[in-house]
Order: C-alpha cells, then sequence, then structure tokens
C-alpha cells in the first residue's frame, strides 16, 4: 500500500491540475503556472540542496541562462517554442557545467560563496552586454507560436504544456532519487569521505548533481519567459537563488515533495498576505523564522513526523 | 478562489459592450453633466495601482500614494466617476519583472480592475507592454521613462492600451540640451546610472545638443552602478576631464550622495554648470536640504511651483494640509492619472477599454502640472516641465528653482514616426 | 610470496615536523601485516598519504606493480586499496543495507545510473546481502546505521570496506572503543576474511595483544621512519623499538 | 595626472576603510561561531536609523549619537543571538544562512514602517563639514576621518585578541570550541559576547556611515552586505588581517577601476573573489591546510 501511495498521490495532482486548467478563471491559471514553474526550479535545485548537501547561491544564473537562451533563440534564430526550450535548457546546461565544474571543488560555505560570486559574474554579464541582452530592460517580445500544430498563444493553452513539463519533472526527479544515483548523493551528503572510499569520485557527482539542478533551472527559465514573454535581468540574481532554498525549507527539506508543496505554501500564502497589508515582506520574515525555530522539517517534513508518531500510537494502541 | 468564474465577468463585459454600443448609437453627441453620468457607469470604478513600496526606492511608493489617494479622496467626496464611486488598490511592484506582471493579471483578472495605472520601473514598463494587450485594460504610467514603451511597444507594435502621464526621456535628454545650448559651456561631461535609463539619456543630451551647438565636446562619461554609495571615484574621474558643464540623471537617494560627496570635492567651484534632469524631485530636494549648491540646473516630472495658476497652487495646498508634505512628482502624476481616467469614461459614458482609449486619445485636460495632451500616435501626455535655476528661499526649508526655462513639449519631445533625423529635435518647423 | 604494494622513498613534512622521511617497504599478499609506534610516529599521515587523502612531498607508491603516486581516492579504491577509520565513519542517517550499497555500486560502477531504479540491481542487491551475511548483520539490514550499536557500527565500517572486494584493506584502530565481547568477535572476523586470501590486512594499532596475536608480521614506525621490520617474536626483541616505547607502554 | 593619481588612491583608501569598519564584525563573528551572517548588513543599517535618531534628538550631536545608537542595536544584536541564532549552531549551512536571511527580511520592513520608506539625508559632522586641501584637489575631512578610524579598529581589535584575557579565550574559542569548554570556559555566553561585539561593530559602521554616504534608506545593508561578504572572502572566512588588506585592496581596486577602465565592474570583484576561493580558500595570511 505505502508503496502505491506516492503514485496515487502524482496522479491525484495530475487530475487536479487538469481540472484547474479546465475550469478555473484566467488569474487561478496564472498564479498555478507560477507554482509549476517554481517547483520546477525547487525540484531540481532540492536534488542539490536536500539530497547532495549542496547549498548554492548561484542557480538563479541558470534560470536566467534559461531564460535569456529561449528569447534569444525566439529573436535571432527560429521561433519554434520546443527549439527554443531546448535551446534554453541547453545554454544553463553549459553554464553549469562550466561554473559547476569550479564550484564542486568546496563545500559548505565555501560553496556557496563560489556559486554567490560566480551568479554575479552572470548578473552582471547579463546587465552589461547591453546589445546582447537589452540590459536592465531585458528581453521583451517573446511571442507563444504553435507547438506541433497546437497552437499555445492563449494562457489557457500554454497552460497544459506547463503541465506537462511540471509532470515530466516530478516524474524525473522522482526517478534519479530513486536511482543508484540518487543513493550515492545522498551518501555523498552524509559522509563525502567514506562516499570516495567506497570508489566514488565525489567531485564528478557532485557536479553531475549541480548540473542536474540547473538544467532544471534553465527549463523553469524557458517556461518562465514565454510565460511572462519577457527575460529579466533581476532573474539571475543572487537574491532570486533564495527563492529555491526558501521553497525547499518551507516544504521540507528531506523530502521529495518539499518543494512542490512548498511552492504552494510561498505563492499562495504571499497572495493571501498581499490582500491585507503592503508589508507582505515582513510576514514572509516571521513565517520563515517560526519554521526554522520550530518547524525544521518543513511542511512535509513535519507532517511525515506527525504521522509517524500517530502511526506508532495506533500500533501501540491496536497492539495492547 | 476558483468561484469568481468567467462566466459572471463575460456576462458583464457583454453588458458593457451593448452599454457602449448604444452609447455610439445615440450618436455624435456629446454627452453633457448628469445625464451622461448617471445613465452610463455601472458598479464602481477600480482602479489597481502598483509602485515601488519596498527595498531603497520604497519611498517613491508612499508618493504615488499619497497623490492617489487623494484623487480618490476629492473623486468620492464629489460622487465619483459618473455618479460610480471609485475604488483603488495598491500593490508592491518590487524592482522585479514578473512582480510586476502578477500584479496586473491579478488586479485585472482577479479583483476586477477596470483600469491599471502606476510602474516605477522602465523595465516592468516594457514587459508589462504584451500583457496589457493581453489583459485589454488601459494601463497609464505615472513614473517609467523610457521612449521604447510608447514609441516601439504603442506607436509601432499597437499596443494600444497603453498611456503614459509623465513625461519621458526626451525631458531628460533633448529639453536639457535645449537649456544647456544657451549656457557658455562647450565641454560636458555626465555621471550617470549604468543601466538603459543613463544611457539614453546622455544619448539624447549628446545628440540634441551636439546638432544645437555644433562643437560642443563631450569629454568624460562616468556610469555609476545601482546602488552606489560612493561617488568619489566617479568625481575624480570628471573632474580630471576639467569640463564645462556636468550632466547627470542620477536620482533618488543616489543623487543625494553624489551631490554631497560632490560639494565635498569641490566640484561645484570647478564646474559651473550642473545639469540634474530629475534634482527636482522632492526626495532629493529635500534630503539635500540647505546643502544644494546654487544656480544647479534642476528638472523633473513636475515641479510643486509651476504652473504658477490657482489650480495648482490650490492642489498644492490642498496637498500639503493633507499629508503635511509638499507634493513629489509621482504624487502630481498619480493624483492625475487617476483624474485622467475620470475624464477619460466621464468623456466616453463608458469603462469600457475600447471607448476609454479612444476618449484618451487626443484627450485634453487640465492637471495641477498645466494643460495635459495624450498625442494620438504614442499615447504620451505633451505637458510642460520648467527647468529652472536653484535658489534659497526663506519660505522653504528646501534649494526652489528660482529663474525658469520652459521648454514646449513639441519642440523637444520626438515625434512619430521616430525613425530618422526628422523624427528629433531641433525640428524646422 | 608476490608484492602487493611498493613503497619507495616516500617522504611528507608538515612544516618542521617530518612525518615520513624516505620510507620504503613492500606489503606481500596473504600476510596481516601490523604498524605500530608511539604518538606522532606518523602512522594516520602514512594510511592516509597510501590512501590518497594526502599528498606525499616526495616518493612512489605501487598497487601491484602500477604507479598509484597521483590517483584520486576513488580510483585507487577501484583497483583494490581501501581503509577503514579510527572512529565510526558510516552514513549516519541511511539504513545498513544502504551503507553496503553505496560501495557496491561505487565498485561495480553502476553508481551513475541515473535513471534506473534501485530495485531492479538484482546483481547488487545479492552482493550486498552477501557482505551483510559475512557480518552476520542480515538482520539488521532496514535499520538505520545510526540506530546500532558501537560495536555492530565499527563492523559495519569494516564492511563498507569490505563490499569494494579489496586487496589490500588498511584497518586503523579496528577494535578502538569495543567492549572485549566484540573485540573478539572482529578479530576472529578478520582472521577469517584473511583466511580466504581474497583480502590483505594492513592493521594499525595500539594494543598490543591484538598485534602480536594477530601479525604474521609486524613494522614499527617512529619519527617518519620504519625502526624495525619482521615477525612478532623479532620486533618484541629488538632494543630500539623497546627505547622508543619506553614508559608510553610496556612490550611483554 | 600626479593629483589625479592621489585622489584615486585617497578615494580607494577611504572606501576600503569604510568597508572594512563593517566586514570586521562580519568576520569576527565567522572567526568564533562560524556563522556567515546575512543580518549584519541589517546591523549596519539598524546602527545608522539609531544614530540619526538619537543625533536628531540631541540637537545634531553626532558624537553623541554614535555613542549610543550602536548601544541600541547591540540590544538587537543579543536577542537575535541569545533567543534565536544560538537554536541553529548545530544545524546545516542552509538553516544558519536562511535565519539571518530572515532577521534581514524582517529589519528592512520594521525599518521601513518605523522610519518610512523614503530615504533621508543626514546631515554633516560639525567640524568635519569641509574639506582640506590635498596636491590641489579638496578632499572631504571626514573621509580623513573614516581613513583614520579603520586602522585604529584594526588595532584596537588587534590589541583585544592578542593583549588580553578575553582575547585569548576567543582564539582558544575559536580554534577549538570543545577545548575551550573543556577547559572551563563557558562557551554559549562567549558566544553571545562575541556575537554582540561583532554587532556592535557593524552599527558603528552605520553610525560613521551617516556622514559618509549622506543618507538612509531601508534596504540600505543589502549592497553593504555583499561588498563585506567579498571582503571576508578574499582575506580568507574569519582571518581579520585578511579582511583588513581584502577591504583595501577592494577599495582600490574599485577606485582605481571605475577611473581608468571605464567598464569596469563587480563583474571583475567577483572574478577576484572567485579566483581566491579557487586557488586561495584560507585567505592571505591562512595556512595552506
Amino acid at each position: 500500500m505505502g508503496r502505491y501511495l506516492p503514485y496515487m498521490a502524482f496522479g491525484l495532482l495530475i487530475v487536479l491540475l487538469v481540472c484547474i486548467g479546465l475550469f478555473a478563471d484566467r488569474f487561478v491559471l496564472y498564479l498555478t503556472m507560477r507554482v509549476m514553474l517554481l517547483s520546477i526550479f525547487a525540484l531540481g535545485y532540492n536534488l542539490l540542496l536536500g539530497r547532495t548537501g549542496l547549498l548554492s547561491f548561484g542557480h538563479a544564473a541558470f534560470y536566467a541562462a534559461g531564460s535569456y537562451g529561449m528569447a534569444l533563440f525566439y529573436l535571432h534564430i527560429n521561433p519554434d517554442p520546443l527549439l527554443g526550450i531546448l535551446a534554453g535548457v541547453g545554454l544553463a546546461v553549459v553554464a553549469s557545467l562550466v561554473i559547476g565544474f569550479f564550484c564542486v571543488r568546496h563545500t559548505e560555505i565555501y560553496f556557496a560563496m563560489l556559486t554567490l560570486a560566480f551568479g554575479m559574474m552572470v548578473f552582471s554579464l547579463i546587465w552589461n552586454l547591453r546589445d546582447i541582452t537589452g540590459g536592465d530592460d531585458g528581453l521583451v517580445g517573446i511571442g507563444r507560436n504553435p507547438l506541433l500544430g497546437f497552437s499555445i498563444a492563449k494562457d489557457s493553452q500554454y497552460y497544459f504544456l506547463v503541465v506537462f513539463f511540471f509532470a515530466l519533472t516530478v516524474w524525473i526527479i522522482h526517478r534519479i532519487r530513486s536511482s543508484p544515483f540518487g543513493l550515492v548523493l545522498a551518501g555523498i551528503s552524509e559522509n563525502h569521505q567514506r562516499a570516495s572510499f567506497a570508489g566514488i569520485s565525489i567531485k564528478s557527482y557532485r557536479l553531475a548533481a549541480f548540473v542536474i539542478s540547473g538544467a532544471f533551472a534553465g527549463l523553469a527559465g524557458s517556461l518562465g519567459a514565454m510565460l511572462e514573454s519577457n527575460s529579466d535581468p533581476f532573474s539571475a540574481h543572487w537574491t532570486h537563488s533564495a527563492e529555491p532554498v526558501l521553497v525547499s525549507l518551507i516544504g521540507g527539506l528531506h523530502t521529495f515533495s518539499g518543494p512542490i508543496v512548498g511552492s504552494v505554501l510561498f505563492v499562495v500564502l504571499r497572495e493571501i498576505i498581499e490582500r491585507f497589508t503592503q508589508n507582505w515582506m515582513l510576514w514572509l520574515g516571521i513565517i520563515l523564522l517560526v519554521i526554522i525555530m520550530g518547524f525544521r522539517g518543513g511542511a512535509m517534513g513535519s507532517a511525515e513526523q506527525y504521522l509517524a508518531r500517530w502511526g506508532r500510537k495506533f500500533r501501540e494502541e491496536s497492539a495492547s | 478562489m476558483f468561484k469568481k468564474g468567467l462566466t459572471r465577468r463575460d456576462f458583464v463585459k457583454a453588458g458593457l459592450l451593448t452599454a457602449a454600443a448604444t452609447g455610439l448609437g445615440a450618436g455624435v453627441l456629446k454627452p453633457t453633466g448628469l445625464w451622461a453620468a448617471e445613465a452610463k457607469i455601472k458598479g464602481p470604478v477600480k482602479v489597481g495601482y502598483q509602485a515601488i513600496l519596498s527595498g531603497t526606492l520604497a519611498g517613491y511608493g508612499e508618493f504615488h500614494k499619497m497623490g492617489v489617494d487623494m484623487a480618490v479622496e476629492e473623486i468620492n467626496a464629489a460622487g465619483g466617476i459618473g455618479g460610480a464611486k471609485l475604488e483603488v488598490e495598491f500593490r508592491d511592484s518590487t524592482l522585479k519583472n514578473p512582480e510586476a506582471i502578477k500584479n496586473a493579471r491579478y488586479f485585472v483578472d482577479s479583483w476586477g480592475a477596470d483600469f491599471l495605472a502606476g510602474v516605477d520601473s522602465s523595465g516592468q514598463a516594457l514587459a508589462l507592454a504584451p500583457v496589457m494587450a493581453q489583459l485589454d485594460k488601459p494601463l497609464m504610467v505615472t513614473h517609467a521613462a523610457t521612449e521604447k514603451l510608447t514609441e516601439q511597444e504603442v506607436f509601432k507594435n499597437g499596443v494600444k492600451q497603453i498611456f503614459r502621464i509623465c513625461t519621458p526621456t526626451y525631458q531628460d535628454g533633448n529639453a536639457a540640451a535645449f537649456v544647456a545650448k544657451d549656457l557658455p559651456a562647450m565641454k560636458w561631461a555626465t555621471i550617470s546610472p549604468k543601466y538603459e535609463y543613463g544611457y539614453t539619456c546622455w544619448g539624447m543630451f549628446k545628440d540634441t545638443l551636439g546638432k544645437l551647438k555644433p562643437g560642443t565636446e563631450f569629454v568624460a562619461e562616468s556610469w555609476a552602478p545601482f546602488g552606489t554609495t560612493d561617488f568619489r571615484a566617479h568625481i575624480n574621474t570628471i573632474m580630471d576631464a576639467n569640463p564645462d558643464g556636468l550632466y547627470s540623471v542620477e536620482w533618488a537617494g543616489e543623487l543625494i550622495t553624489m551631490m554631497k560627496q560632490a560639494d565635498q570635492a569641490g566640484l561645484f567651484k570647478k564646474i559651473k554648470h550642473v545639469m540634474l534632469p530629475v534634482g527636482a524631485a522632492m526626495d532629493v530636494l529635500e534630503g539635500l536640504g540647505a546643502e544644494m549648491p546654487d544656480n544647479i540646473w534642476i528638472s523633473g516630472r513636475y515641479f510643486f511651483l509651476y504652473p504658477d495658476n490657482p489650480k495648482n497652487n490650490e492642489w498644492v495646498a490642498a496637498f500639503q494640509k493633507r499629508w503635511k508634505h509638499y507634493p513629489a512628482y509621482v504624487s502630481e502624476t498619480g493624483y492625475s492619472s487617476i483624474y485622467a481616467f475620470k475624464a477619460a469614461v466621464e468623456a466616453a459614458g463608458s469603462k469600457d477599454t475600447k471607448a476609454v482609449i479612444e476618449a484618451l486619445e487626443g484627450m485634453e485636460f487640465d492637471s495641477p502640472a498645466g494643460k495635459r495632451v495624450f498625442r494620438k500616435e504614442d499615447h504620451q501626455a505633451m505637458y510642460s516641465v520648467p527647468w529652472g535655476l536653484t535658489k534659497a528661499d526663506p519660505k522653504y526649508p528646501f534649494k526652489i528653482m528660482g529663474k525658469m526655462v520652459v521648454i514646449p513639449p513639441e519642440e523637444c519631445f520626438n515625434r512619430p514616426p521616430f525613425e530618422g533625423a526628422a523624427s528629433m529635435p531641433p525640428f524646422k518647423s | 610470496m608476490s608484492s602487493l604494494l611498493k613503497v619507495e622513498g616516500l617522504s611528507k613534512a608538515f612544516g618542521r615536523v617530518v612525518t615520513a622521511d624516505g620510507l620504503n617497504f613492500e606489503i606481500h599478499a596473504g600476510q596481516i601485516t601490523s604498524i605500530i609506534g608511539p604518538n606522532g610516529a606518523g602512522k594516520s599521515t602514512l594510511i592516509n598519504i597510501l590512501s590518497g587523502t594526502l599528498a606525499a612531498d616526495a616518493g612512489r607508491v605501487f598497487l601491484e606493480g602500477r604507479d598509484i603516486t597521483r590517483l584520486p581516492t576513488h580510483r585507487r579504491v577501484r583497483l583494490g586499496l581501501c581503509r577503514s577509520f579510527q572512529v565510526v565513519n558510516v552514513f549516519p542517517d541511511l539504513t545498513v543495507f544502504e551503507n553496503i550499497q553505496i560501495p557496491v555500486l561505487g565498485i561495480v560502477r553502476k553508481a551513475h545510473h541515473v535513471f534506473r531504479s534501485l530495485r531492479r540491481e538484482r546483481g547488487v542487491t545479492e552482493r550486498v546481502m552477501e557482505v551483510l551475511g559475512q557480518l552476520k548483520l542480515v538482520g539488521r539490514a532496514h535499520d538505520l546505521a545510526s540506530e546500532l550499536s558501537h560495536g555492530d557500527q565499527r563492523l559495519l565500517e569494516i564492511g563498507i570496506a569490505l563490499a569494494v572486494k579489496p586487496k589490500l584493506l588498511f584497518l586503523d584502530e579496528p577494535t578502538a572503543g569495543m567492549n572485549p565481547v566484540e573485540r573478539v568477535e572482529t578479530l576472529e572476523t578478520i582472521r577469517r576474511l584473511s583466511a580466504t586470501g581474497r583480502t590483505t590486512f594492513v592493521i594499525v594499532e595500539h594494543d598490543m595483544d591484538i598485534v602480536f596475536s594477530l601479525s604474521d608480521r609486524v613494522m614499527v614506525l617512529h619519527r617518519g621512519e620504519i625502526i624495525c621490520d619482521g615477525t612478532a617474536e623479532e620486533v618484541k626483541n629488538d632494543k630500539q623499538t623497546r627505547e622508543c616505547y619506553l614508559g608510553e607502554e610496556v612490550i611483554e | 595626472m600626479l593629483e589625479s593619481l592621489i585622489h584615486v588612491c585617497l578615494a580607494g583608501l577611504s572606501k576600503g576603510m569604510f568597508i572594512w569598519l563593517v566586514a570586521s564584525g562580519l568576520t569576527l563573528i565567522f572567526g568564533v561561531l562560524g556563522v556567515l551572517n546575512f543580518a549584519h548588513g541589517s546591523f549596519y543599517m539598524l546602527g545608522a536609523y539609531f544614530c540619526y535618531t538619537l543625533l536628531s534628538m540631541f540637537s545634531d550631536n553626532f558624537w553623541l549619537g554614535l555613542a549610543l545608537g550602536p548601544l541600541c542595536v547591540c540590544a538587537v544584536g543579543f536577542v537575535v543571538e541569545r533567543f534565536f541564532l544560538r537554536y541553529v549552531y548545530h544545524l546545516h549551512l542552509p538553516y544558519q544562512l536562511l535565519l539571518t536571511f530572515a532577521f534581514v527580511i524582517i529589519f528592512d520592513n520594521l525599518v521601513k514602517i518605523l522610519w518610512g520608506g523614503g530615504s533621508i539625508g543626514s546631515p554633516t559632522v560639525t567640524g568635519m563639514a569641509g574639506s582640506v586641501s590635498i596636491a590641489g584637489r579638496l578632499f572631504p575631512t571626514y573621509s580623513l576621518f573614516i581613513m583614520a578610524v579603520g586602522p585604529l579598529v584594526a588595532l584596537g581589535l588587534w590589541l583585544m585578541l592578542e593583549k588580553t584575557w578575553a582575547g585569548r579565550i576567543i582564539r582558544a574559542a575559536s580554534s577549538d570550541r570543545e577545548m575551550a569548554s573543556a577547559l572551563g570556559v563557558r562557551v554559549p555566553a562567549l558566544y553571545t559576547g562575541v556575537f554582540v561585539f561583532g554587532t556592535w561593530l557593524g552599527a558603528m559602521g552605520g553610525g560613521l556611515a551617516v556622514p559618509y554616504v549622506g543618507l538612509l534608506t531601508p534596504g540600505m545593508g543589502e549592497g553593504i552586505i555583499i561588498d563585506a561578504f567579498v571582503v571576508a572572502v578574499i582575506g580568507g572566512l574569519g582571518s581579520l588581517k585578511g579582511a583588513f588588506l581584502g577591504a583595501l585592496i577592494i577599495g582600490l581596486l574599485s577606485s582605481f577601476g571605475t577611473r581608468f577602465i571605464p567598464s569596469f565592474d563587480m563583474f571583475l570583484i567577483f572574478i577576484l573573489m572567485a579566483g581566491v576561493l579557487l586557488w586561495r580558500p584560507q585567505g592571505f595570511f591562512g595556512e595552506a591546510s
């Protein structure tokens, strides 16, 4: 039973998403797309943070690489959406391969600072290469051409493309987490010294995790560029890198579904708070504080603990 | 959240269309007085306003809000827009494009806004263009100054939903050149923000001044990144070039910092002609107080002592009474944006997008900043903002404009079709 | 007797402290070799250099005739050189099964499979169960490593090292912190595994009982030099060895 | 040309010393507690705001504001360490960083609520408002003052760490927490003390910034904290000597860069930061491990 629970949850989620796509109004549709994009970003990111134990402050750069890769490909080479996404992800992979190659030499705070430095280099490149990137104005006018003959111009159509990529991401990340590779990443996070004495080249595995998470950041970025029809230089700023960290933490760093739940909470809570006060940031800070001080497992981690305790109690009672 | 279905709004929309059609059917008869007001506008008129309310520029959002709140209070006290109540909601735009887009979508799709206004950042304004085309509601930009918005998005791409009520970069670049041509300065240099706004304004200034006064030299440029707190190296660069004039579109807090540090370095003793296109912002004038040197050329999007006519003076007095503050330029543009919508809705007799756009195009209306006309082709408000020389006045705890020079917008704003030299000043006619 | 590991002129210094001073020796397959020496003799440094976590200043290391001086740790492991640690060094929040699974995957070169489910790796599972069987830990396969007793964790530690099927295994104080019962069991395990002839053990120890009861050969390290090398009997009677241990521990 | 060079140098030195004032507290806290404190920028901001408010209360007496303002921020620092940070020392890096990040968000918004979102132009210091002529060009007196304060703070820190009993304990605790604890040092109290002291240093930086930057804005700490990170990193995280040198390098580099490489950008600074992290992560003075 327990084994099939995740699949059922996944199925339910997709059904819910399709229902939203068919029946919800345009703003809910848009917000749901934002939640899914953030989830894609955070799911990939958490493979690096939650699984491999590396805190990166540079992944906004790969989001931006996806966004700008997509935009530039659309504007100068070919307006096909699928090729555009491929170009965006491709650029993000190349960028994360190059940057990751240097960054995985360190761990902990040194890794965080290195990724911060490289991320800010990318930010500054985007800001300054005005002829290519449009400087602080960003790139505008990214349209949505038909995909394999299907129109995705309307939000209600594009929505299903996002659902597709979201589902694909969930599936891939799940496969990775239950693969030998995923186990080894967890091992590296737990004890990298022991892992290297298990015949594992930790740098290569860290790099692989870095590039995979970079690729998903790029996917989120290129889908975001099509959703918003522009590329934003601030999407490369380090504060944007903090977003997947926040989301993973809110949802649960060491759980698979944490980033998804966290994204939902992050976007929806903010939407609710903003209806009452313009100081929504203050509340975000306070919520963060509460989570770190009291609910370190995040929403899913805390729920799991609670369920486990409840389950044990139930078993004890039925046994006696 | 899901209940607010499309059906209801579609129904309302259909009703409005019918109303608009009836209005058109009624012919060219200009609706006047109470008849128009009571017969046409159903339900509240909702305006979604976004401005930056967090971070280092949060003060601008507060100034926006003062002007807008005042307009809402006045209008509702006087019976609303065409008899309908006016409602405004504010949201924090931050500086990120996705936030601006989300706000716009929230206002229109969830809150049910009829009109949008605000927007500080040029990048955000450009990013909003396709969204406004999709949402199909008018957006009145009150601060973002990029000329690309009106030239490219409105004029060339035909995003007719966008209007701009504040002066664009033409005022900062071209108008400055018209003032500079009469100054005894042949060598100019700049310290400006290291982003599009800075590059564009300096480019326009150089271009126009070069045409107006051939032989003018532009000897040094020093670009300061967003968030610069130490301008001493930039000031050194300028002083090394030994120019006659300094042109700077630094703005807000960074301008305050730069002016203080330039004064300490003795820059104003060496360089006699200094032009600050956004120096007349209230936050800058008040922030510098007596430390603002005399005889600096300043301008903005509005200055509360111009025009010196009853409408403006009364407004400034009312504003001061309401907020214990002099109106900043974004207060005026925010305030006037609401009145522009009011005028347009009452003229159109409807709040339907198409009708309001038609009413706004070419519309002439009176505002504290003086008479404004929305140019039909690019939806840019044409009105004049003075350039003036700073001087102390015992009545104010900060420097004000003494001698003022007004460059008419027709003379210094780029013209359609925004291509080739003929579109840019100076114009033959 | 064939030479498994050969060390030539190995030197290492930290500032002015010399911890390895031109060491030359060979390790022979099938023998249990012990390295002893007083604190600060350079035993840990030697293991660190040989296993690849520290770079030597000079000298070369050969494994089965192949120069491994510059190879990184994981490459040495794959060639058959592994070690265990003085302190418990396992993957605490993974299950016992997973603890063994990681090195097995590493050595069968399947760890990089990104997309295949772990459950499908039948061969890996069998090998893990085999190792757990050798350690008599099968019953605890699905407990977290951190839930094991200290002795079992040490055993698991050796298990992780054994899972890579090493030809040469360094055990760094394998019985430190164990109770007498666990100690006897562990020694028994080592002896049994050595007897199979698949793995050659090199033990670094403080406990002289263990050293002399287990070792075929004993090397005494002192200030980065080998001062004695021979059978247990020979070392016991060596004058220099007795001198350098004087006041630290009495050799019986 | 020479006068220009001298002034570019002076501008760089004063900027460097200014960053050092903020980076010193950050470095000290990291060296002892092992926590990279994002909220250090907020303490800088709070220092500036408290100093400004107090000096306006005491008829623009800057020195009184500078003496009292940072002390108020110390109380804030105490609360942050004693009731929050203390409980995350044993946790993974993300929790520590995000906790301090949460405080950045909270303090930024509290300042906005309490003092308003607008920027506040700050008064000049009596007696230091003017400039002195150096090599034929004016240089602000107050910048000279900053250039003097920086080395004084460095000297003071050095004397405290090397020559006093408290300093020895701090050094012992920073190199080996367990050992210090075994020797009877009350490590938690020591950590609180060091954190509060580091907070004071950051808040002093903020107080001194009031006339130096000439402006207070909510969010003013976010810019300086990145500068301070860069300086702390290139000096070798936790090394005060390194941070001092790092601050000088960054100050001079950005000054000369702005003057002589017009396209100069933070890009170069971040390249330097990455380069140091890759090839000499222990900084200029750290021992190779």
